[in-house]
């Protein structure tokens, strides 16, 4: 109940904070502007609505937010180590782009979308099988951790490598979210790059929507200004990993 | 309760389409000869085809896929999937609905939705009549013409084993004590068997050959002990298996009947049946065991269904009658390369299971996709189908699963497929077992969006 | 996560198979002729018959109902009931599993339980041919002979009104916007929508011809508006009307419709379609009237099934299409006692309603028994059906119905039927609505229990 | 709920007054004894188990007992009005029987099986659809009232003349509950005359056993010595009728 009324709250309350955008610059879009599509810019911020630094972002520990719809959950983590970059991928379309890098000091901080293009699933206030694996945990779904799996079918992406397939049913990596982090160490959202599955997965959870957004129209609210980021144990009540 | 003058008039209304209804008794001159040739030559009502038009029989996990992914990866291609049932009904899961863990509409989908959704024609018919010279399916709704055909049309029972032929009482165990393998009426009566059970022994077959859902007996047997359990049922599930052992996924059942269910569940391995009386529901085995039993699911082997002999591409695998004759690595048939046979019907020895079907789907879908844009398609082209699947143990208090995820990978050596980057989780008594359970319901819901939305 | 001994053990058994199927490359030996003939001529997989054998095709409330009766009547008689169907759901209360009223299992229901009770043999299967001269049906698990056959198909849709022979538009108004009055996936299209809806209207229409379940669109634009109302969905439903009233229980509808759903319903009688549009969601009136909708569930007119013609038995109704041209007394084709149309293919113009298929089964089965004792049949052997039938007016917060019930008679005079002993109960604010309520559910409950127990 | 102990209790205590059944001689079934079956005789007695009087029974009302079955309900109704006598009846299956009379000073006590023959409708603790219409209240099911109707399909009984058919669905009347009334007035039920429908009924009814009476085997319990027997408005909550 907590859980969806937050959600509610971040559908309908996303405009705390107003920053202009042209002081931020995108840095990590496919060169050719293939399969990137820019949203409005939106600022991680806590529950409580102060902007996240990227230095205090927890080392592999996955924080969501909801971008670019107030539904569509996407993850962000900071790696232990700096990203591939330069990664060359490919949708299940066959087109390809290129995944820029990680952002942040060392470029260890990624965000993706977070619902798995083999079947849609994705976090929701019940649960989540969709996160980072952390070096240490072993998983079933890959032969090292350090990677993200979601359990539901196994799917295995490589965190520091534009979420490109290691194994698995999904026939293409996740969408990423393409992040600024400004002077100020504050983190923004700005778009997204790769084949995203929102129009299936809008057509998938209608009584979900309803369920956790108040309505369906709700759910397709584009997020601005800001997109609410906790932890993925605040926002789910059961975590599930293999 | 008297009419009132309004609705005297409305009955009027009816009574006059009553009236003129009514004259049929004088007529008289109805031809008896049948019309059948000519109503059932025709086209059936569905649109032209508008380019390359592939026919898919059978609107199961793989027929569901292989339409909508087709579409996907060329939408220039007309696609036609056809279907005898009137409603989906997933086998996968069904377990969990005969013993009222889950409800109804779970496992029950909407053929209408899945065409919306995936911009193909679906046609709810049944074939009786493949002519591959002229390329055209023959329905009870009519004729359809293809370029390329999918066959995916799944088992069927394979009763030979236990009747020796004996057609009565094949009907009398198919209606008695059906198999619930195959999802519908049969997993009505199941329900039924279990929610009506006053107790004694409730009798679950496992049969030998490469049959559909390899650990679908062994969880259905937790399940029923579960439900016996939970409401205080004097019952025993006697498990009569064929094979030697639990044939997948053993140490996790296993452990769930030693632990969870040592007084309701008796394993027997290495049973094999000699005779079934269904009247005085008596099993026989082959060494003169004689098992009497108040209920059963009896569950015999499988087969290819009967369509693929009306297509002529049927032809018996090791494992079970009436498989597909195709080439395991394209899905075309031997001598027929515009007709593929997929899902439960593929004899290569996959588990025939609905996340294999799936994940197959997509590859012979691109790969349809390719075939028709002149490609030719060999082991090149292949790439191996996934298994993952989930079974329930217990649903009481919690639903909790054991699961297996497999791909396959074909070995020279040998000229075999054999299971690669296989993995298990077989524990199901701590915290994996409940994440196991959300799994198993998570993994139905995604093959669910996969195959309708 | 490493497999362990023992898993791999368990895995090398299944991989033995696959390697043993893999060898299926190498034949090439395929026959490319189709075998159909071979395998559809030869019998289906049926006991032989034990006497007098009857062949019921069709297992709606009329074909379950003569199945039933038969056996009751003299259980000599060998009967075959034969549906394509995997599983019975009722069109019958499906408006409120459409709804969300009632759960989908309150619909669904078993045919092979229905054969255990009742000690006949069900044949899930599809026919496509009917020989009237050699008493033979064609279905696609093979043949079947018949002393007496029974067609009871029901309706299917005659969409030509709209569509003027444009199959590609009959198509897409099947599947984007189905009619839901032929249980199945239409039923779960329909419940899929009303869920979804986001406001705008919604409309429904009513079709002109003796139409199946008189009152069944109008209880369903008041259930509609129900969820709407209680979910505040800024939706109306626009009922379109080619009748110039409601056709029955019209005073209940009518003060539904004005007391509890005045913002909700637009009530549009006389209304005939002239085009619709599927892709801009527009229907335009024969007056030029265009109405947008968000929206929809188009409900042509009906005809008989297809399986009329197929059996030659097919004639034009003042009423609707291709319905059975057979003695109206008798339910006996013209010049072919042998075979009987009953249910909604009946042209006599009584109520395409399960409880007058129930009520008639009954008369029609002792009929069938007597006739197979040697005994003609006549108008003297005729005894009337009977149309009880309730329609939920609301669902929320309680359920309230209203109902109607009455005979038929034949008036010599004019001769026709007409309604007799008829009563209406279409009071739905008192008691009287909540007690109707709970008597649809009853009704509905003792319907399923007379078809399977 | 209290409806569903106090069935309960009725099932399993229904041993309380031991009679000499000898003493009792029965008078109401077929001449031929066709379609008649007897049971072990069973006292009405009232909810706290005292013997009801045939003179005490309320006139018109339904009183509702189980018999000859713990699950099997019937009804007892005195009529204010002397029945028919020796009607001439037939089941379904074309068999002929004969009702001889009601029962008491002026024959007007009658008592049916409350399972409705066409569709299986009969009492429950939650609702009962099957009862006498008094005469001063109208029915949809006939011309006038008097009657017994079942308000699922409108089936009308004739409640003075062996329950024959009046009108409706039903093809066969009410089986008839033969009763003695002894020269103390107490009254007895010994057996069943005509079609009963009680194998259907248990075919039917197996999930509501295990919720009314503890289990399909408890259901189908012969009543033995007495049968509670009370009014229709204490047996079911609701009582529906046309």
């Amino acid at each position: 109940m907590e859980r969806r009324n937050f959600l509610r709250i971040m559908a309908a309350g996303a405009t705390v904070i107003a920053v202009n955008p042209s002081l931020i610059r995108g840095n990590l879009y496919a060169a050719d502007g293939r399969l990137y599509t820019a949203y409005e810019k939106a600022q991680l911020v806590d529950a409580a609505g102060n902007p996240i630094k990227a230095s205090a972002l927890d080392s592999e520990m996955t924080y969501i937010f909801n971008y670019p719809y107030a539904s569509t959950p996407c993850m962000i983590i900071n790696l232990p180590e700096p990203t591939q970059q330069e990664v060359q991928l490919k949708s299940e379309s066959g087109e390809e782009y290129v995944w820029k890098s990680g952002v942040g000091k060392n470029r260890t901080i990624v965000a993706y979308s977070a619902i798995c293009p083999h079947q849609l699933t994705h976090p929701t206030p019940n649960d989540n099988f969709i996160q980072y694996v952390p070096k240490t945990k072993p998983t079933m779904a890959y032969d090292n951790s350090g990677i993200i799996v979601c359990s539901s079918h196994l799917s295995a992406y490589d965190a520091k490598a534009g979420a490109k397939n290691l194994r698995g049913a999904a026939t293409q990596p996740l969408a990423a979210v393409v992040l600024d982090v400004a002077a100020d160490d504050t983190i923004w959202a700005v778009g997204i790059l790769g084949s995203d599955k929102f129009q299936d997965y809008f057509k998938s959870f209608k009584p979900e929507f309803k369920e956790f957004y108040g309505g369906i129209a709700q759910a397709k609210q584009l997020v601005s200004i800001s997109a609410k980021t906790v932890k993925m144990t605040e926002y789910s009540k059961d975590i599930i990993q293999y | 309760m008297a009419l009132s003058r309004r609705d005297a008039m409305r009955f009027t209304g009816l009574a006059a389409i009553t009236a003129a209804a009514s004259g049929y008794a004088k007529s008289d001159k109805t031809a008896a000869k049948s019309t059948a040739k000519g109503v059932l030559l025709s086209p059936a009502p569905i649109p032209a085809a508008k380019g390359q038009r592939v026919v898919i029989v059978g609107a199961g996990a793989s027929g569901l896929t292989i339409a909508k992914y087709i579409k996907k990866g060329n939408p220039k291609v007309d696609v036609v999937l056809m279907d005898k049932r009137s409603v989906f009904m997933s086998g996968f899961l069904s377990n969990l609905v005969a013993t009222g863990v889950l409800p109804l509409e779970f496992i029950t989908h909407d053929f209408l939705e899945a065409a919306r959704n995936g911009n193909y024609n679906f046609l709810q018919a049944t074939v009786h009549d493949i002519d591959r010279t002229s390329k055209t399916v023959f329905t009870n709704e009519g004729t359809v013409k293809y370029d390329v055909l999918v066959l995916a049309p799944g088992i069927d029972y394979d009763y030979s084993h236990w009747t020796k032929g004996d057609v009565e009482l094949e009907t009398v165990l198919r209606t008695k004590f059906p198999a619930a393998f195959i999802a519908g009426s049969e997993t009505l009566s199941l329900k039924s068997k279990i929610e009506n059970f006053e107790g004694g022994n409730f009798v679950v077959t496992v049969p030998g050959g490469n049959y559909r859902c390899l650990p679908g007996p062994y969880e259905r047997s937790c399940l029923i002990a579960d439900y016996f359990k939970k409401n205080k049922i004097n019952g025993k599930v006697l498990v009569l298996d064929e094979n030697a052992d639990i044939t997948i996924k053993a140490a996790g059942f296993h452990s769930a009947f030693d632990n969870m269910y040592k007084d309701y569940i008796t394993y027997m391995p290495s049973t094999t049946i000699d005779s079934i009386d269904p009247y005085k529901q008596k099993i026989v085995t082959e060494f003169g065991q004689e098992i009497e039993f108040a209920d059963a699911a009896l569950y015999p082997r499988v087969r290819g269904n009967k369509l693929l002999e009306i297509a002529g591409v049927a032809k018996d695998s090791p494992a079970n009658k009436a498989e597909a004759n195709i080439d395991p690595f394209t899905y075309q048939v031997i001598g027929d390369k515009n007709v593929f046979c997929t899902g439960d019907v593929r004899p290569m020895g996959f588990s025939k299971s609905a996340n294999t079907a799936n994940t197959e789907g997509k590859i012979v879908a691109a790969n349809i996709v390719k075939y028709l844009g002149g490609q030719e398609l060999s082991r090149k082209t292949w790439t191996s189908p996934l298994t993952v699947c989930f079974s329930a143990v217990s649903a009481t208090p919690d639903l909790r699963a054991i699961s297996v995820h497999a791909e396959y990978a074909y070995n020279d050596a040998n000229k075999a497929f054999a299971f690669a980057n296989a993995g298990m989780n077989e524990k199901w008594d701590g915290s994996e077992g409940i994440d196991g359970g959300k799994g198993l319901k998570e993994w139905g819901k995604g093959l669910y969006r996969d195959l309708f939305n």
